[in-house]
């Protein structure tokens, strides 16, 4: 039964490389392979094609150039901004604010932390997994250095209001003239949202290259002048001494002009993927016992997260991969530990449904025939596999 | 992510012996607390011997599959000998599990075990 | 003045991918671009990828694939393993030996380990950069938890007597029934030294995939079954809960098949680079006013290292660039900082001689004809300067 | 690495008036003893004025080419002004350095000013 279609709806997971980010790369793996740390031409052409790639970067975000540190992913971005932003203030304070619903690479680093002597306040977003900017507001003490929101969720596309948030924590910082550092996970923001640095009052920014077109193991994070922040990897003095360790050209390279791409196409990529998402949700809520997870509107144009009464996640992954169809859950036993998803727990849905959710996230190639023809297998595949189930007890 | 073997693969797109029956002799209900999976097991008895089975399961493929797997070695099989059916014994009929889903092969042991305690507390 | 040749010798500071390599790694950038933690199909051919690039290189370096973990570069790998194994060790003792030639990603974690209560020791090499096991069992104490010494010296060549030295710390820590953690930094071995860990006794071993014709952004660290080690990148579960972080697939593939080529071609490779580089020493110790930096015979067989009495290095390596010949120089005025190499210092050299350094550092590709236009120039380009030096004052 | 203009450059490559007076009536060596470059400035004066000069210089590109520079505009300048000459004026007539080098352009300043002052204290 080998899948006659392909169809990949599982954006939030990965991306594939975008064709001129990829021919933009090539020439830097066996041929510009000079170090840029070195003397000679050769490797001149490397470190000039690393500060082009900064400078795109930072064109498309609104920043300079030297804000910019290219790292191997979102997980080292998400750590090394909350270790280099605590390790830099931890004379000043010991609060950190974040929220219960974050990636893994913030709660963990947050529980890292907790464990050397910093207190962390985890808020509870409501059931469409929103906070307010006054639930922030709200957890300031006089000892906080350091919130960390991020700008949408990877499971459930909430979109958080990052901007009102960062404005509140600005305010208070002055008001206390005390450094409170504002860190947002915006690895699922490029390309569905816009993000402007000039504007928004962040002091640090995570991004991941291979969620936007970009290759795998590279990451972006963006450190405001003057933010108090120590290095994380030490060896050598690239990245103007904050991000030791020879770097990858090729990758900054992609990133950069994948980062640009998405940029680009943005409002067209939103526009196609709210219809087509619109068109999942509503026709997926009609098969009775669904229930949309996150919020109806404040929600990624490609983000679909339902949960399905009496069906196990896995099982429907399964089923739709046989059909050739590429999607994500949040139950546990699509996950390595036994837990389902903090993220749907963490918005208070029961364990039991939180097992039954399944996740489709869309990007710029899919189409409508594709949604059609999802459509058309999902009611009968959670037909059957509720016919398997025993009767929840009276 | 967990890679299932080709037993697997088979029983969890072609399950055997899903259903029930209206006139069981014996039933039995596991649910993993954990993660919420929950298998549910009916058995016909006829001298001492489980006659036929059926099964329902609400999990993922490894729940689903090792179901198929218990009660297609369980039909025709002597109570005494089903009751002391370990996990184990279950997930090696499947070929083996992948590490993470060792637990899942527990539900049908169970539920089996439970049935055949249904049936010996209450025999029809 | 273009250059009209094109001379490669600084392959200890990086080299190209290999076109194996390019080539097994281009289908996981925009085709087989699943994310290995995921369920379906396309995401298990990623997956599988990336355990048969992790098997290949347990294969070569003779170990079990879940004792290979994929990190950013060998920067990363040296943090990784020190951080890893002091935090993991940290109740048990707070003394740490290394010496004062590492290479800085050690270094500078060391001092890093030292504002949190670390202890370390810094052996000092002797003046062709040796240390001897029993400098490492002498500088042993009852709260020595880690040792970390390199392979191979990336700037002088020389080669360490790891094998004894592991030895000697397997013996003393069985002697003491403590755990002593020993970590080796290999990143200038491959394709040069014969790495076999079913012999050597280390507990961790860093490698950096574009030191060997791999991917750059791609490092392995080594953690030997039972050693003690807490995961420093956290997020995810990928590499079996021991580094957070989607997997650079590609990287991982590529930097497995350069790993396998460095391995198999390695003895004719030696072979080779020795003859040119012997070539090279004594032709240019010929020079007057020269002085061979490292040790004679003790040295990787690609490295030449040697100052010039009256001459700047980055002179020198100008001057070479003009000509098309890519080189490196551990004087200051190429160095971000004002220091001169901190390896040559550390084996006594007079800050002097360190300015006027010059290392060649040879690749398969280099041939005899190259090795005849470098002599050619050389003594040319060091008389001219030396011609326009002020006379030392007598 | 340090990106040199196109001036530096051409100095490094062509540097004018290297070499020395055995008549010289002035003569100034600074070293950096951080970097260990060196300059010497040999000088000839008439009537308060530098008529002509020669550099050695054992540094890297900057070093040389700043050198090389500060002889090509000192050529012909009063005294008095070749003496007020700070490191700032060399590094703006050499186009501009790289931020880690601008040290290097101290060194022929101070060379040229410490040859004005060895022919003031013994003139020829
Ligand atoms: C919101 C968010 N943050 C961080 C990460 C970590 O990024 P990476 O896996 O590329 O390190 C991810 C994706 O895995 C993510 O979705
Ligand atoms: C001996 C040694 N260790 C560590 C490193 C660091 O490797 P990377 O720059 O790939 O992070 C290098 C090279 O720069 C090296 O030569």
């Amino acid at each position: 039964m080998e899948p006659t279609k392909f169809v990949y709806m599982d954006h939030a997971a990965t991306t594939p490389v975008h064709p001129d980010a990829l021919e933009a790369m090539l020439p830097y793996f066996s041929q510009l392979y000079g170090n840029p740390s070195s003397l000679y031409t050769l490797a001149q052409d490397g470190a000039k094609a690393l500060d082009d790639a900064r400078q795109r970067i930072a064109d498309v975000l609104g920043c300079r150039g030297n804000e910019i540190i290219f790292t191997s992913g979102g997980t080292e971005s998400d750590n090394t901004a909350l270790r280099g932003a605590a390790s830099a203030l931890k004379h000043t304070g010991n609060h950190i604010i974040t929220q219960t619903t974050e990636h893994h690479a913030i709660l963990h680093a947050c529980e890292e932390l907790e464990k050397s002597g910093f207190d962390i306040t985890y808020l509870s977003p409501d059931k469409t997994g929103l906070i307010t900017p006054n639930q922030v507001e709200q957890a300031i003490t006089e000892k906080t250095i350091l919130v960390t929101i991020m700008m949408a969720n990877n499971e459930i596309g909430t979109v958080q209001p990052i901007s009102e948030i960062a404005d509140v924590i600005k305010e208070k910082s002055s008001k206390l003239s005390r450094n409170i550092v504002m860190h947002t996970d915006a690895v699922q923001a490029p390309g569905l949202l816009d993000i402007n640095l000039r504007e928004l009052q962040v002091d640090m920014l995570s991004l991941s290259a291979h969620k936007f077109y970009g290759p795998k193991g590279v990451g972006v994070l963006y450190v405001r002048r003057h933010t108090p922040f120590l290095p994380q990897q030490l060896g050598g003095s690239q990245e103007r001494n904050r991000r030791g360790g020879t770097e990858n050209v090729p990758g900054a390279v992609g990133t950069s002009i994948a980062l640009e791409i998405a940029s680009r196409e943005r409002e067209a990529s939103v526009e196609h993927c709210l219809r087509l998402r619109n068109k999942l949700i509503d026709s997926m809520l009609k098969i009775p016992g669904t229930h949309l997870n996150g919020h109806p509107t404040e929600r990624l144009a490609n983000n679909v997260n339902i949960s399905f009464d009496q069906v196990e996640g896995e099982s429907i992954l399964l089923n739709l991969d046989f059909s050739g169809i590429a999607a994500s859950s949040g139950s546990a036993c699509t996950a390595a530990s036994l837990e389902p998803s903090h993220v749907l727990v963490g918005i208070g849905l029961q364990a039991q449904m939180a097992q039954g959710s399944l996740r489709l996230t869309l990007g710029r190639g899919n189409t409508d025939e594709e949604i059609d023809y999802v459509l058309s297998l999902i009611p009968k595949m959670v037909e059957r596999l509720r016919s398997m189930a025993p009767q929840p007890l009276p | 992510m967990p890679k299932y073997n080709a037993i697997i693969m088979d029983h969890f797109q072609n399950p055997q012996n899903v259903g029930e029956f209206e006139d069981a002799d014996g039933i039995g209900l596991e649910e993993n607390p954990i993660c919420g999976d929950k298998t549910q097991i009916w058995i016909r008895v006829h001298d001492d011997l489980i006659t036929d089975i059926r099964f329902k399961t609400q999990g993922c493929a490894a729940a689903i599959a090792t179901s198929s797997v218990c009660t297609v070695h369980a039909k025709g099989m002597a109570l005494e000998e089903a009751k002391s059916l370990s996990p184990n014994d279950v997930a090696n009929w499947a070929g083996g599990l992948p590490r993470a889903k060792i637990h899942c092969s527990v539900l049908a042991a169970d539920a089996l075990r439970s049935a055949i305690s249904d049936y010996e507390k209450h025999p029809r």
